[in-house]
């Protein structure tokens, strides 16, 4: 319905006889493309012969203003990349900046880290399942996991004051320590949150039309995953038992059990059942946290103004949607010379075409979905 | 840029993926990280790896500067090799340095789920050089480059669709380049509609 | 509402009719999706449970030919203005704007060269909600803020 | 002058069926937004009124104020009178349809076969309302919509015929009369269970709702729809759900008769059953998600159509061998 | 009155289907035909064939049409309201209505207007013209109806084969 200029390759023969191919345009404001993505499609009656994605409309160039403004600055933008996780892209800015130093960081603010990057996983997943829900048509699953979503902003908000955009941890460790009433509330949450997702499951995981809808529906094989640098419970969807909180450990992961679930076919429904396992595994983890949390300080001391030594790094870490690094280049100075953002949502959407030619069209809605993409992070 | 570029001066007689021999050359002389894979680059491409590098020795920081010709080969070989299996494309990205003799670097950041390593390979290239195109090694180089033709003004060589991705097609500069203004250059302007005041 | 519209003169029943009017189009403000950026999740945490945006008769509609308001929740990038322009001429009259969050009301942090410094560049705006992202009571406020602007409003009469 | 006396009363008594039947619509939208925001752990609307029970009105004048756009490129007649072909064909099926064993504005032979017959129509003002638009969503949504319709009105029309074998008659009073001592549903449970699904997919109700899925394509068919005709839409809707859920209780659960130890006059039975079927409707909407399009239609043919056959054979050598 | 009404339908169809031909525009054709079909299914009412209306309603103008409509707006109509629509067929169209006038001449010329009085199977028996067709249409006539019914059957297997050869393809 909205479209804009004529930036597709995909042009419209217009024919009278024979089966014409209907292009038809989603987004860039459409309700089901999450956010402001843009597709376009070329259909054969309802089956996608070739896609086409615009992206770019929410390019608000964090990574030049990385380049412009101090360490500590570029906190507060990271929460603005991955807005539905965002506590876990604190984490990522603030351990790859750590990289740069070897400072001790106190284990007390590496459990907090770890459980509030839990917490964060909880809310992007459940807004995943909300949408994605809804997309498919239910739209009950939708307002629960809102319920359960609110709960978690509430728990930021006790801990950090803010709701959506956290900005929830400093270089070094964290801004002060968490109130006791945020532990205490977190462990009421842990407590309920399992049986929530049993409520989840009993609407969806057994439901006939849910099935149908998800089961054998946008494969993809654990090598053409990796190929198309598919990220997150995408790859483990497919099989592949990979997961940066395993094999490149930060925060307090290390000393935490929890189990890596992965999928067989490698379909929507796969990729579904992976997440709902890993609802579970954060809550299992938050628990761990919440019963090992030493005492201590939160934060070593880090001096007033950051100058990491000359040198480049990247680190990464497992975003709910995927890996989720930075790469920086550091002069000397306060400022880094280079930002770069890998962005897990704009590689996985690069798969989307791969996922949806062949498939019905009101399939790709659920692929996009299963896809889980955040644009905010997409275009940076 | 970093700074302790270690020359490649240690002799290394044993295969890389002996385990013998990697616990030898831990404990002879610190060498600098990626030294295995430097072997299984050369093996194919003798002199291939121009300089070898890593911020503060960190294995996950490997870094390794190819020639701008070589780097399909050299990918694919990395790719396939059974010490090496860097099937994941993490990133690719570009960075601009306006007073190198080369002033843009390409960066191509590799992972290996069966190793369970990173490597980064840098290319430095010239004002006008187009690169090739990695898009036939990893799917995935094809939004990447993308984005990186569209915000770094590089082109590539051989790929399949080069567009821009991120800006509006007809936006004419490249803003991640050290010499455009954070505030742009003006390429939109707009004049402003008259806003409705209550009783109007 | 063309034929009548400003024709009266200010008297009881052209002022009973405007604010009969003004209730109707008060209580049934449907605004149009167009969630950008991290607002709209906030936005759309204002139609979930817990804040209900149905308790005001706001439902969110999917398409600008049968919305009263545009919500613009987030970042406008120059790209997207476009297409938010292109929604707001499909809006039928009488049409009101939101525009919620610091991105949409004045650029917000993104001050470059991507970001549209404000959404008031290309279509008139009604109410601004500041916040980053405003809370769900604050939109709420807005869209009050606007009820009471519609209230004020005269129809009928000049 | 019986003439001028018979179509006066006739007027009057459109009139009123209309008007109730519109303004019955429109509170039907309020109860739906209630109901489902309450399946929803929310309160729905709560501010307009008591418990938000003007909001209806306040829904309606605003749509009625607002301006109404015919896009530029669309076919301007037919693209007016589409909503009209929707809207008329909805409560021109009211003039058949027994409310009480008196309260009914004509009787015909042919009752039941008229219903049909008319709301068979609803399917062109979508196919126009699609087509006119000039636009890709709304064709798309009326394509889907008039394909759906028209394989479940096959059915629907399949699965009265057992009722009707046993009632022997298409005349809607007579049908409520032979279930005098027990209701058709109790003879004919596939019959009904078919009935109900391919009502659920003739009224475009979840979980066949495609034709406006918003996920997938924004509001389907009235995408470009705005103002009162867009209103038309939705209460034409809303009339075709009551119009169908009448003929479900007629052909299935007795019309308006209740039990004989209830004393309740009929018209409150058939408000009752009336009400308990379209709180079935809303239940369905807040439960189950949505059929693609290939799945609905595979349910449809491989599924209903032969259960459906099988139930009018069955019934007929029934018949034949009891009665 | 009722002739009144008789004449409103049969003038309708008339008008309807004048305008139905001479449209450019498909889509409106098609519609134009569904008016038509109303005022048929009129005139069947006040012939006292109130099922044959209905079936008329049902089958021709809420089945058979909307496929109609349903095919035609597959095709991209746009174009073919640009196309000519003229194909310079004058003289086929002067012997075809030439031709088609002499039959109708002639046939006039036989038929006597009091003939449906003398109809023994008459639709307007008043207990339920539906028994009346069925019993008509499964005794009388059982042997063409059979026949309507293969020759259908052949021509929806026919364009299945032609349709699946085409997708095949």
């Amino acid at each position: 319905m909205v479209g804009v200029a004529n930036v597709s390759r995909i042009e419209q023969q217009s024919t009278l006889h024979g089966t014409e191919e209907l292009v038809i345009n989603m987004g860039p404001q459409h309700p089901s493309t999450h956010g402001v993505l843009r597709v376009i499609l070329k259909l054969d009656g309802e089956t996608v012969n070739d896609l086409d994605c615009d992206i770019g409309y929410l390019h608000r160039g964090t990574e030049k203003i990385g380049e412009n403004i101090n360490y500590t600055m570029f906190i507060p933008y990271t929460d603005r990349l991955d807005y539905i996780a965002a506590p876990s892209n604190n984490l990522a800015w603030v351990t790859a900046v750590e990289k740069f130093f070897d400072w001790e960081i106190p284990m007390r603010a590496q459990y907090i880290r770890s459980m509030v990057g839990e917490l964060s996983r909880i809310a992007s997943h459940l807004l995943w399942l909300a949408t994605h829900a809804l997309d498919i048509g239910a739209m009950t699953v939708f307002l629960w996991c809102f319920r359960e979503r609110e709960m978690v902003l509430d728990l930021f908000e006790t801990a950090f004051g803010g709701r959506l955009t956290v900005n929830a941890f400093r270089l070094g460790g964290l801004h002060e320590d968490v109130p006791d009433k945020f532990l205490q509330l977190t462990q009421e949450f842990a407590d309920i949150f399992p049986s929530r997702v049993d409520d989840y499951e009993t609407l969806l995981t057994n439901n006939r039309i849910w099935l149908q809808r998800t089961r054998d529906v946008g494969i993809i094989s654990a090598e053409d995953a990796m190929d198309l640098g598919l990220t997150g419970p995408i790859i483990r969807g497919s099989g592949v038992k990979w997961d940066l909180r395993r094999a490149k450990p930060y925060a307090a992961y290390p000393y935490l059990d929890f189990v890596v679930p992965i999928g067989e076919n490698g379909d929507i429904y796969d990729r579904y059942l992976v997440r709902i396992e890993e609802l579970r595994q954060s809550i299992y983890i938050i628990q761990q946290c919440l019963e090992q949390l030493p005492g201590g300080p939160v934060s070593c001391k880090t001096p007033r103004t950051i100058k990491p030594p000359e040198g480049e790094i990247y680190h990464s870490i497992e975003n709910p949607k995927g890996e989720f690094g930075f790469y920086i280049v550091s002069d000397g100075t306060t400022t880094p010379y280079r930002v770069r953002i890998r962005p897990p949502s704009f590689i996985n959407l690069g798969g989307l075409k791969k996922l949806c030619v062949g498939q019905l069209v009101a399939d790709v809605v659920a692929i996009i979905g299963s896809i889980d993409i955040v644009l905010g992070e997409c275009d940076r | 840029m970093p700074d302790e570029v270690v020359e490649n001066s240690e002799e290394t007689n044993g295969a890389p993926d002996s385990e013998e021999s990697a616990e030898e050359i831990a404990e002879a002389v610190k060498t600098p990280p990626g030294e295995d894979l430097k072997e299984v680059v050369e093996s194919a491409f003798p002199g291939a790896v121009l300089e070898q590098s890593a911020y503060e020795d960190d294995e996950d920081e490997a870094t390794f500067v190819l020639d701008v010709d070589s780097i399909v080969a050299v990918c694919t070989h990395l790719r396939d090799h059974g010490d090496a299996l860097f099937k994941l494309l993490t990133d690719l990205t570009a960075a601009h340095y306006p007073e190198a003799e080369d002033p843009f670097e390409m960066l191509y950041h590799l992972y290996s789920f069966e190793h369970n390593r990173r490597l980064r390979l840098k290319v430095r290239i010239k004002e006008g050089r187009a690169v090739p195109t990695v898009s036939g090694v990893w799917t995935s180089a094809d939004w990447m480059e993308r984005e990186v033709y569209d915000l770094f003004g590089i082109e590539f060589e051989g790929h399949p669709d080069l567009r821009r991705i991120l800006l509006p097609d007809n936006w004419g500069s490249h803003p991640m380049r050290k010499d455009y203004p954070l505030e742009g250059r003006g390429e939109r302007i707009y004049t402003k509609p008259k806003r409705k005041e209550i009783g109007e | 509402m063309g034929i009548v519209e400003g024709k009266f003169s200010d008297n009881f029943i052209t002022s009973k009719v405007d604010s009969l009017v003004a209730w109707a189009r008060k209580s049934a403000l449907w605004p149009m999706t167009f969630g950008l950026a991290c607002c709209a999740i906030e936005m759309m945490a204002s139609g979930a449970a817990r804040y209900d945006f149905d308790r005001f008769g706001v439902i969110f509609r999917a398409t600008p030919r049968q919305s009263d308001v545009i919500i613009v929740a987030g970042t406008v990038t120059h790209k997207m203005g476009d297409a938010i322009r292109k929604v707001y001429d499909q809006m039928p009259e009488p049409r009101w704007v939101i525009a919620m969050g610091n991105c949409a009301t004045c650029g917000g942090p993104y001050a470059n060269y991507a970001v549209m410094q404000g959404v008031d560049e290309i279509i008139p705006v009604d109410v601004y909600v500041p916040g980053c992202p405003p809370r769900p009571e604050s939109l709420m406020w807005g869209v009050m803020q606007l009820q009471k602007k519609i209230e004020q409003e005269k129809y009928i009469r000049k | 002058m019986d003439m001028a006396l018979e179509v006066a009363v006739a007027a009057i008594k459109i009139f009123i069926v209309v008007n109730v039947v519109q303004l019955v619509v429109a509170y039907m939208i309020y109860v739906e937004r209630k109901v489902i925001a309450h399946a929803q752990l929310r309160l729905g609307p709560m501010r307009v009124g008591w418990h938000g029970l003007l909001q209806p009105i306040a829904d309606g004048l605003k749509l009625f104020l607002k301006e109404d756009i015919v896009p530029d490129k669309a076919d301007r007649i037919v693209f007016v009178l589409a909503p009209v072909m929707v809207l008329v064909p909805a409560l021109v099926v009211y003039a058949v349809l027994p409310f009480s064993a008196t309260f009914y504005i004509t009787q015909i032979n042919i009752g039941l076969f008229f219903v049909l017959a008319i709301s068979s129509l609803g399917v062109f003002g979508v196919v126009m309302a699609g087509w006119a638009s000039n636009s890709k969503y709304s064709l798309l949504g009326a394509l889907r919509s008039a394909a759906q319709m028209l394989s479940y009105e096959i059915f629907l029309g399949f699965s009265v015929i057992g009722p009707l074998m046993l009632a022997g008659s298409l005349n809607l009073q007579e049908i409520v009369h032979a279930q005098r001592d027990v209701w058709f549903v109790f003879y004919q449970p596939v019959a009904f269970i078919v009935f109900f699904v391919a009502a659920l997919a003739e009224t475009n109700r979840a979980p066949f709702d495609l034709p406006e899925a918003e996920t997938e394509l924004v509001a389907g068919f009235h995408t470009e729809y705005s103002g009162m005709k867009f209103a038309f839409f939705f209460l034409a809707e809303y009339a075709s759900m009551m119009v169908i859920s009448t003929i479900g209780i007629v052909l299935f659960f007795g019309g308006w008769e209740g039990p004989d130890f209830i004393p309740l006059p009929g018209f409150v039975w058939y408000c009752l059953k009336l009400g308990a079927f379209m709180f079935v409707f809303i239940w369905l909407r807040a439960t189950l998600p949505r059929y693609r399009y290939d799945q609905l239609m595979r349910v449809g043919w491989k599924f209903m159509f032969p259960l459906v056959m099988l139930n009018i054979f069955l019934t007929g050598f029934l018949k034949y061998l009891f009665l | 009155m009722e002739i009144y009404f008789f004449y409103m339908f049969a003038g309708g169809m008339i008008i309807t289907s004048l305008l139905m031909v001479t449209r450019a525009n498909v889509i409106h054709a098609a519609l134009l035909l569904v008016l038509t079909f109303f005022f048929l299914a009129g005139v069947f009412v006040l012939a006292g064939a109130e099922f044959l209306a209905a079936v008329q309603i049902l089958l021709y103008a809420g089945g058979i049409m909307v496929l109609y409509l349903f095919s035609i707006m597959l095709m991209n109509v746009e174009v073919a309201v640009r196309m000519r629509q003229w194909h310079r067929q004058g003289v086929v169209v002067f012997v075809a209505v030439v031709l088609l006038g002499l039959q109708i001449w002639a046939v006039l010329g036989e038929v006597e207007f009091a003939a449906p009085k003398q109809w023994e199977w008459s639709l307007g028996a008043t207990p339920g013209n539906v028994e009346a067709i069925g019993a008509v249409l499964y005794t009388k006539f059982l042997f063409p109806f059979e026949v309507a019914s293969v020759l259908l059957l052949a021509a929806m297997i026919g364009a299945i084969v032609l349709a699946k050869r085409r997708i095949e393809r």
